[in-house]
């Protein structure tokens, strides 16, 4: 049989591919006694070294994806495509570099301060993003699982990676747990999928699938509560919070963003490819989910004491937003999704890298408390926390209206269109959400600038990198939300909003390769 | 016949051990025992099914390292028997136990409905030069990705287990 | 003359019982062991559709899911053996210092 | 180089209104950025200097507007969003035009007043009031929906931080509450918006879709989208959408039943804030109701004018039966507030260019006595740290000049002729009169009633014995005090005695509003209980008059 | 400034402004007071070249314009104009504004030089005395606004304006908060009062533009005013208590309404109450605002809108019964008041109501005759009441006076020529007023019950004469009963107050012939017509015209004399002949004398059913309750204290914390998705 193997076609995911393979070995060569730079390294220094590689191989990752985006749509193998690379799959791994690369920025002071500066960790994080690029351009079952599981396991590890922590290795035990409980449902909707259509390629069960026969609809809706896990949708969300307050703080900021965003992904594959006619009946139950995930996540955000929590339930809520734009289901929605997920990534790194700056002695300082007087003491932080905090909650013009005004821009038209009244309702309880919203991100500004700070809790000042992560979300908020069209002129007329658009586009119209 | 003795003996077994692994509450060895005897079984069951790789992998893998890897860590941890206090919630558990009866009734049920017959397949299917063809072909980039879940795992296992980092 | 649903059922009641498994039993271990017969319950399944549809994707997706599990029972017992060492007991319930 | 700004200025006169005090706060980082230390005072006096330019501006807007033609002037529009249908769209006609003016002469004002006030954090201080400015006036100038609301939502912002840093003991309270409210109105206003836009969508297929409020270059704008009364989906119905509008301006207004934030907001604001506020931030609701709500819903409006006047009544009322048991002198006179803003709802929805150019008067003379009120009160809490009228009494004797200018401007609130406020509440009432005879009494009533609380404030503090020690050692009004408080009263004077020098240009754009809803299907003249019959008076009369037809 | 007639007339109220303008404007801005010559300069001089000039405007007036349209306006600008409503800005002088400039700038310039005197050794407060004229020439100002204001709205200007110039003059001492409050009382009431008036113009407006002439200009409307004659307003049927429900006649309405607005600026009943209190305020001022002018502004506009009054018989009729009831009833709480200034207030407003009794039964030319006499001896009688009370030190209470006939003999001279002329005897100006609004009365058949009427107004007259004399004899008659120390330093006063008692003596002994009824000026000088000021009021206000015999006149006016020298004959022997006669009498009649001395507790009555619990409900239920707790604490907390409490209480408590809590919560979430994707399951 012949093969036609497109290896460019994985361009960025090999560039990320090489470096998690590549580290461990350079982690184990640079911690021996003698190192090619002939004297033992601080573990400081190897960490920095490590971040610096795959920093690298993350850049070269987004350069290529960058290129990507503008190419035509690959495939790696055409006689069984398993991935798709097209505009969406490469608009996400760019939002999932990003994430990755801002991460570790800010991971090398971090894991300084807490004590557990291990080389590992680099690794764990370049596999996790790797299953997150596969995640997102996977058109079938069996690669979809994979990388699922590629992107998880690293991340149950990352999470109890304060070892000595209990609460470290609690949130890692949980999520270990309850992940993969959920996979194991996923794998059987899948199987239950497979066994319905005989095939595992989401094209062909989106082609064979018969709404009406009941083994395909219960493969649908265990598929749907393994990926709405792992978006953390209400019911399946519980874990979110208790896992993301455990963690390291950057591991906390890398899940919350970007995990989420290769799990859309994978949703918006999944809904569109495979579950495209059972349609109704799916987006029916996302109506009810997307409430409810956002209504409980803003409420229960309410009344946390501690940031990291609070921003895990605020997570939640953001993810109830994006499915808005999912359930809108046209290609408007599907944009507002992508761009979404890009701002989203923005205003909650930003936010984590303040926490994890605040972070010394070897424990976080992550209760709301800690942060008060930053507003005097450290401007910079101070200034980059409350506009990260007014994104999120929506307010113009930063990147979060833009993002909110956008999905439910969507809504709207969709439902001015139909005449569907579900949807203007759902505009209605998501503006509503966003004004309850307010009584947390409020409270964070309200903390930093109107509180005298406590004086011997002065923390430390943000080193270079984690300055040039401030500096750079803070950039991106502001700009994606006063010009969301052309931020990105600088790589080459990347204009964001139509990029979108085209991705979306093609999501809907699958291309034939 | 002896088809349907062996399909019957094995799933018989295969799911009574399951319920051992659940039900015996005393003794955790004996819970991983129970696991490898539904593993073979279910092995039994994969090979009647005309998967001979699979089956044999379920055995090597499944009961040869994943269970005796529990085993091991049983060993290492030497805890027998278990001794949980007082369950701290009866009534969730119980309806949850109830919710999971009444689904299984259902989905019993509803499986039972589909009614398919076996097509016929060639002597070559599901041996090991059919799969590994598949296999080293249209799902290399799987076969590559699992080899890289399987470093990650390594290294994970490694920077989490070891017991002190230097 | 057994059918591919007698399978299914088996497949089912497999799944389930490691449902059961995971929601009641508090020995993190049984847990992480229950886990495995709910892949296990799938695999089957998987393996059923897949004669019953004659093509092989059935069994490589079990193949990959065995890989998964092995990794996944790795990490598993990894992180538990660290729980240990700093909190001795394989209870799941006495770990919930994060609530709320 | 400068006579190039000159000449840009000149083309983009509004944009450089809008955007001058913020941008121009670069000039002062840039030195800072490289390393010049700019002392408190240079900042301050820089920030004077640019709100200066500001007014200067303003009065170029108000010298070039033409008061002969009642459509958008000086319009500026360039597209910001592409394909989104979001552009840079300002441009002012007759409604907005002293609202403009207004908030760019209250700021210079506010500068002098708040000199020492504002001791920590000045950099901020200037920062946030600057962007407050920005905000107001986009708000004020903008024609495109999107960009109002942004603008609209951008003021919140320092908003929160004048109350929340520079506030009183309470203000952590009053601050998230001024927020949250606000912001809940205004999101419900964003949806529709929204629906607003989609409804034209449908309604011009051929043209992409625009979020212009008035049409650009021939192209239709979201005036002039037919909005279905009745019929299905209920959420496209006028009344619908009147309500997601009005709600959100109600609260910002505010209307009896949303008002509870603002006693708060306005006793914990430090001055500034408070001169802001009631100056005006609270003039955004009252012209959200006349630029959007009426004439896009103009059906809705009507139908559902009797709720809006009785709120708008009961407000009156009970606005200055609340304010008469006042014992904090700011609180007074925010319940004060909450008065008189009744009487601009009331002038609004009398739907008679009488009502109208009233309301619209009354705006700015709220903005102005208020204010001045704010200013001065602030004044004496700067002396005493207290704002309970129990602290003083007696004042008169100790601050002469002091206790002239309250009293001037308690005289202006309370509507006494000659001064700004009679002219406003006059038109007003003899507007709503034509709509509903009882109203209008009830109405009337009510400067009774504030006359009843202002001078029983004015009593206590002022007259009567020196009752406190503290307050023989008080001194009277400095040179920077006399020159803020005279800057506050001559206006008050100039409206009182010759209205007609703002009345005039708004009378077109109003005349102009009328007619476009009664072109939208409003039937103005079967509400006004009077103008039904005089429609046919003027009909047999030679001049075509009538309180709804004004020329 | 003079070439022209109407443009001078602007200058008549702008000149005092110009005084107020400066010297205000010095105060605000200045910490010192200017000089004193400068003051009384700008003070003195602009109200008396105000009236120089309406001397020569009315003079104008008289001689260069035909009888028929003796009227010109001065048009300064548009003040206000919106639609159809249009408010010139504009001064008309017609015979009824003539007399009543002459009457404020000539009386109000006496009292300012008056007040030079009076007003000089107050040290009360530094620059009281820059601060005083200040606001007189204000009101001066605001007062020749109110009368000639060519439409209703500069007539509202004025009439709002004096009302702050009597709130700051009446609050003059202001460290006395009993002053200040009284101030504020009677622009209190009288807002309640100008609520009505703003009405009426509404009402008048709407009702013009109906008709397609929308205007509030005098001349105008009383042009079109036939137009809307006929007019009826429809009542809302909860006034249906009121007689002539359901309909009004709109012209009705309107007259009432603005009679609301003359209850409260000439304190009439029932708003009265202020005016009592307002001589809190200095005794020129008293004399000024609360004697003289702006207490008389009511009638003035009753007379300036009668074209309106008369086509609204019921609007008349009850102006005609307020003013008669109000004269007697003030009447009698004047007999037993022990201040001297508080029995000339209520003097006044018993007068006043005699005024409106006169516009009551369409006699206008009456009124006004006798609105210009009251002026004259009221203001006497308080610049005189003023004299004495510098002379004993600021004692206002007669009881401690007396016996002033030989220590002040000038300021007695003058002022009982002032009791005589109140009391309505003959040969003084008051008595041929006082006579023509009785003959006036007698003969208004078309007023309901115009015969009991005129006997109020008889017996007014009587009990007028006997306070007033009773006033008389226990302050200057009899021997002094003030304390020691000041009986040694009274003295009479210097000329400065003494010249203004003089002329205005003067005028209220001749100030009679200005109106000298027809029949006497036929009888005793054989000149026809010589109710001069009749005839020449008639263009501006038409009164009713009655035949009536001479002989009925004076038959009348015999009866009006006796009433009077009655009342003067029971004051002198209770209070001259008799005095212990007094006190056994009060004794006979204390509840009636306790009921009278508390002025029948009607200030109390007011205190307990409107002020009282308007202030507790507004405190106790609008502000504690509705506010504070209902809207904010339920309303607004409420709602954040629920959403937080949904968490807070319920949806925190899945979050145990305890894995398999979370995967049964799991667990059911998909069983639900399960059973809405399987219909079979």
């Amino acid at each position: 049989m012949s093969m036609s193997l497109d290896i460019a076609a994985l361009g960025p995911m090999l560039a990320v591919g090489v470096g998690a393979i590549l580290l461990p070995i350079a982690e184990v060569l640079l911690a021996r006694k003698r190192t090619f730079l002939s004297r033992p390294l601080t573990r400081e220094r190897r960490g920095t070294f490590l971040a610096v590689g795959s920093l690298l191989c993350l850049v070269i990752a987004l350069i290529v994806s960058f290129n990507g985006f503008v190419g035509p749509v690959r495939v790696f193998n055409m006689s069984n495509p398993m991935i798709v690379m097209d505009r969406v799959s490469h608009f996400l791994n760019i939002v999932v570099l990003l994430g990755a690369a801002m991460t570790v920025l800010v991971s090398v002071k971090y894991l300084a301060d807490i004590r557990t500066n291990h080389g590992e960790y680099y690794a764990l994080v370049m596999s996790s993003v790797l299953g997150m690029m596969f995640l997102t351009s996977a058109t079938d079952l069996i690669l979809l699982f994979l990388a699922l599981e590629l992107m998880s396991i690293p991340l149950y590890v990352l999470s109890g990676f304060q070892r000595e922590s209990l609460r470290s290795n609690e949130s890692a035990l949980k999520y270990f747990l309850v992940g993969s409980f959920a996979s194991a449902i996923l794998l059987y909707g899948m199987a239950l999928l497979y066994g319905a259509t005989g095939s595992v390629s989401l094209a062909e069960i989106g082609a064979r699938f018969d709404p009406e026969s009941a083994i395909d609809m219960l493969g649908a809706a265990l598929v749907l509560v393994g990926l709405g896990f792992k978006i953390s949708s209400v019911p399946f969300h519980q874990w979110a919070p208790d896992v993301y307050e455990g963690a390291p703080t950057t591991v906390t900021g890398f899940m919350a963003t970007t995990v989420k965003v290769a799990a859309f992904g994978a949703l918006l594959r999944v809904l569109t490819l495979a579950l495209e006619p059972a349609s109704d009946v799916v987006y029916g139950a996302l109506w009810v989910i997307a409430v409810l995930t956002m209504t409980v996540g803003n409420l229960m955000a309410i009344i946390q004491q501690n940031i990291k929590r609070m921003l895990a339930y605020s997570s939640i809520a953001h993810a109830g937003y994006v499915l808005v734009g999912l359930i809108v289901g046209t290609i408007e929605g599907y944009a507002a999704v992508l761009f979404y997920l890009l701002v989203y990534t923005f205003m909650t790194l930003g936010a984590f890298t303040v926490v994890a700056i605040l972070a010394k002695g070897g424990e976080d300082r992550d209760r709301i408390d800690d942060l008060a007087g930053l507003g005097a003491t450290r401007p910079l932080m101070a200034a980059a926390m409350a506009i990260s905090m007014f994104a999120l909650a929506g307010i113009p013009p930063t990147a979060g209206f833009m993002g909110k005004f956008q999905l439910f821009r969507a809504a709207i038209e969709r439902g001015t269109e139909t005449g569907d009244t579900s949807l203007f309702v759902l505009a209605i309880l998501g503006v509503l959400n966003s004004a309850v919203s307010l009584a947390y991100y409020l409270r964070v500004p309200l903390v930093m600038y109107f509180r005298e700070p406590d004086a011997k809790l002065t923390p430390d000042l943000p080193g270079f990198f984690e300055r040039f992560v401030l500096l750079t979300c803070l950039a991106a908020i502001v700009l994606l939300g006063v010009v969301p069209g052309d931020v990105f002129v600088i790589f080459g007329d990347f204009d964001i909003l139509s990029k979108t658009t085209a991705a979306a586009q093609q999501l809907l119209s699958p291309p034939s390769p | 016949m002896t088809e349907q003795v062996l399909f019957y003996v094995f799933s018989f077994v295969a799911v009574l051990s399951a319920g051992g692994v659940v039900l015996n509450v005393r003794n955790t060895v004996y819970a991983a025992l129970c696991l490898v005897v539904s593993m073979l079984s279910i092995a039994v069951l994969f090979i009647m099914l005309s998967a001979e790789f699979v089956g044999v992998i379920q055995v090597l893998v499944y009961a040869g390292a994943i269970v005796v890897l529990f085993l091991f860590v049983i060993m290492l941890l030497n805890l027998k028997s278990e001794d949980m206090g007082a369950e701290s919630q009866p009534l969730l558990k119980l309806v949850g136990t109830l919710l999971i009866l009444v689904v299984s009734v259902k989905l019993v049920a509803l499986l039972s409905g589909t009614r398919k017959s076996w097509p016929e397949v060639g002597s070559e299917f599901g041996t090991v030069r059919a799969i590994g063809e598949v296999l080293y072909t249209d799902y290399l980039l799987a076969f590559e990705i699992a080899g890289v879940l399987l470093l990650a795992g390594l290294v994970a296992a490694v920077v989490i287990g070891k017991q002190r980092i230097d | 003359m057994i059918e591919p649903w007698h399978y299914q059922v088996v497949s089912a009641l497999l799944f389930m019982t490691g449902v059961l498994g995971v929601l009641i039993r508090r020995n993190v271990i049984v847990m992480a062991m229950c886990i495995e017969l709910m892949l296990n319950g799938a695999n089957l399944s998987l393996v059923a559709f897949s004669r019953m549809w004659g093509n092989h994707d059935g069994q490589i997706f079990v193949f990959m899911v065995i890989v998964v599990a092995a990794v996944e029972v790795a990490v598993g017992l990894a992180i538990i053996i660290r729980l240990i060492a700093n909190r001795d007991s394989l209870n799941i319930e006495d770990t919930n210092l994060l609530k709320w | 180089m400068l006579d190039g700004i000159g000449g840009w200025v000149d083309q983009h006169l509004l944009t450089a209104l809008i955007f001058s005090p913020i941008a121009s706060l670069l000039v002062p980082m840039m030195l800072e950025a490289f390393g010049w230390r700019l002392s408190v005072t240079m900042w301050k006096g820089f920030a004077l200097i640019v709100s200066l330019v500001g007014l200067g501006l303003g009065i170029e807007v108000w010298r070039r507007f033409d008061a002969t033609v009642g459509s958008m002037q000086m319009v500026e529009h360039s597209t910001w969003i592409s394909g989104y249908g979001i552009n840079y769209y300002v441009g002012i006609d007759g409604i907005s035009l002293f609202l403009v003016v207004l908030a760019a002469f209250l700021l210079p004002i506010i500068l002098i007043a708040s000199w020492v006030e504002i001791a920590k954090r000045v950099k901020q201080y200037i920062f946030f009031m600057m962007l407050l400015q920005t905000g107001m006036l986009g708000a004020f100038l903008s024609l495109n929906l999107f960009l109002f609301y942004v603008f609209w939502e951008v003021m919140l912002i320092p908003m929160y931080f004048v109350i929340g840093i520079w506030g009183g003991p309470g203000r952590l309270y009053a601050t998230v509450k001024f927020f949250i409210y606000t912001m809940l109105g205004s999101l419900l206003m964003l949806v529709g918006i929204l629906v607003l836009v989609f409804l034209h969508y449908q309604q011009f297929p051929g043209d992409p879709v625009t979020f212009d409020y008035i049409g650009f270059a021939g192209a239709p704008g979201i005036i002039d989208t037919p909005i279905p009364t009745e019929g299905q989906p209920w959420w496209q119905n006028q009344s619908c959408l009147f309500l997601l509008f009005g709600l959100s301006f109600a609260i910002k207004v505010p209307v009896f039943p949303f008002h509870t934030w603002l006693p708060d907001a306005h006793v914990e604001a430090p001055t500034a804030g408070s001169v802001v506020l009631a100056g005006v931030l609270l003039k955004l609701g009252t012209y959200g109701f006349l630029r959007y709500s009426l004439p896009l819903f103009p059906v809705a409006t009507i139908d559902l004018a009797p709720w809006v006047l009785g709120l708008a009544v009961i407000g009156i009322i009970y606005g200055a039966l609340v304010a008469m048991v006042q014992q904090d002198i700011k609180r007074l006179v925010a319940y004060a507030s909450v008065s008189h803003l009744g009487f601009v709802m009331l002038g609004l929805f009398a739907l008679n260019l009488q009502g109208l150019e009233g309301a619209l008067l009354q705006m700015v003379n709220h903005g102005l006595s208020t204010g001045a009120l704010f200013l001065l009160v602030g004044m004496l809490y700067q002396r005493r740290h207290v704002r309970d009228i129990a602290e003083f009494g007696g004042l008169a004797r100790v601050m002469p000049t002091f206790t002239a200018f309250f009293v001037i401007t308690t005289m202006a609130s309370i509507g006494l002729p000659l001064l700004n406020g009679f002219v406003g509440e006059f038109l007003i009432l003899i507007g709503i009169f034509a709509v509903s005879p009882l109203v209008a009494v009830l109405a009337t009533s009510g400067i009774i009633l504030s006359a009843v609380y202002m001078l029983w404030m004015v009593r206590r503090v002022f007259f009567g014995p020196l009752l406190h020690d503290v307050n023989r050692k008080l001194v009277d009004l400095g040179l920077r005090e006399k020159l803020v408080a005279t800057a506050m009263v001559v206006p008050m004077i100039w409206i009182g005695i010759y209205p007609s020098s703002f009345l005039r240009p708004m009378d077109r754009s109003l005349s102009a509003l009328l007619r476009k809803m009664e072109a939208r299907g409003a039937d103005i003249a079967a509400y006004q209980g009077l103008g039904e019959s005089s429609g046919r008076a003027s009909k047999e009369s030679t001049d075509t008059s009538g309180p709804e037809s004004g020329e | 400034m003079f070439d022209h007639v109407n443009e001078s007339l602007r200058w008549i109220p702008f000149l005092p402004l110009i005084g107020a303008m400066v010297s205000g404007i010095w105060l605000i801005f200045a910490r010192n007071e200017l000089p004193r010559p400068l003051v009384i300069a700008l003070g003195c001089l602009t109200p008396i070249l105000a009236f120089a000039l309406s001397m020569w405007c009315v003079f104008q007036l008289a001689t260069t314009f035909p009888a028929g349209e003796r009227f010109f306006t001065d048009n300064l600008y548009t003040w206000i104009s919106a639609g159809d409503f249009h408010a010139e800005l504009s001064f008309l002088l017609d015979p009824l504004s003539a007399v009543m400039i002459l009457v404020v700038t000539g009386v109000g310039s006496l009292i300012h030089i008056y007040s030079i005197g009076y007003m000089d050794e107050d040290h009360r407060d530094d620059r009281g005395f820059q601060r005083f004229f200040c606001y007189m020439n204000l009101f001066t100002f605001l007062m020749l606004m109110l009368v000639l204001g060519d439409n209703l709205l500069v007539l509202f200007v004025g009439w709002e304006g004096v009302g702050l110039c009597s709130y700051l003059l009446i609050g003059f001492w202001y460290l006395d908060d009993h002053n200040a409050m009284c101030g504020q009382k009677a622009f209190v009431v009288n807002r309640i009062g100008d609520f009505g008036f703003l009405l009426g113009i509404f009402v008048l407006f709407w009702a013009f533009f109906q008709a397609g002439h929308p205007t509030i200009e005098f001349h105008a409307m009383r042009e079109y005013v036939g137009e809307i004659a006929q007019r009826e307003v429809a009542l809302p049927a909860w006034l249906g208590f009121l007689p002539g429900f359901p309909t009004w006649s709109l012209l009705t309405l309107a007259g009432l309404l603005f009679f609301l607005g003359a209850c409260g600026k000439s304190a009439q009943l029932p708003l009265y109450v202020w005016l009592p209190d307002a001589m809190a305020g200095p005794t020129p001022v008293s004399a000024l605002i609360h004697a003289a002018t702006m207490v008389t502004a009511g009638v003035y506009m009753v007379c300036r809108l009668s074209f309106i009054y008369s086509l609204a018989p019921g609007a008349l009729a009850t102006v005609a019964w307020v003013g008669g009831l109000t004269a007697l009833f003030a009447a009698t709480i004047a007999l037993c008041q022990k201040d001297i200034k508080k029995i000339l207030a209520y003097s006044t407003v018993s007068q006043l109501g005699y005024m409106f009794l006169a516009a009551g039964v369409a006699s206008y030319s009456a009124a006004i005759f006798h609105l210009v006499t009251h002026a004259f001896f009221k203001a006497l009688l308080f610049l005189g009441a003023g004299s004495v009370i510098l002379g004993v030190h600021h004692e206002q209470n007669i009881d401690l006076m007396g016996g002033l006939r030989r220590r002040m003999p000038w300021t007695h001279l003058t002022f009982l020529v002032g009791v005589l002329t109140i009391a309505g005897l003959p040969p003084f100006a008051a008595f041929f007023s006082k006579d023509e609004i009785l003959l006036g009365v007698n003969l208004a058949h078309d007023v309901p019950g115009h015969m009991v009427l005129w006997g109020m107004a008889l017996v007014t007259a009587a009990l007028t004469a006997c306070y007033m004399l009773r006033l008389y004899f226990l302050t200057f008659t009899g021997e002094c009963r003030a304390p020691i120390q000041v009986r040694s330093h009274i003295r009479e006063q210097p000329t400065v107050i003494l010249g203004p008692l003089f002329v205005l003596a003067g005028l209220s002994v001749l100030g009679g012939l200005a109106g000298l009824p027809n029949a006497y000026g036929e009888t005793f000088f054989g000149i026809p017509r010589s109710n001069s000021l009749y005839y020449f009021l008639e263009e501006s206000a038409a009164s009713a015209h009655h035949e009536v015999t001479h002989a009925r006149e004076f038959l009348l006016a015999g009866g009006a004399v006796l009433i009077a020298l009655a009342g003067v004959a029971t004051a002198a022997l209770l209070y001259y002949y008799r005095t212990d006669l007094v006190p056994k009498l009060t004794a006979v009649v204390r509840p009636l004398y306790r009921l009278v001395w508390n002025k029948y507790y009607v200030d109390e009555l007011y205190q307990k059913t409107i002020v009282r619990p308007l202030l507790r409900v507004s405190d106790a239920f609008f502000y504690r309750t509705v506010d504070v707790r209902i809207i904010d604490r339920i309303g607004v907390d409420g709602t954040a204290k629920v959403v937080r409490d949904i968490a807070d209480r319920g949806l925190k408590l899945a979050q145990t914390g305890l894995t398999q809590s979370y995967v049964f919560v799991m667990l059911l979430g998909s069983v639900i998705l399960i059973a809405y994707f399987v219909r079979g399951l």
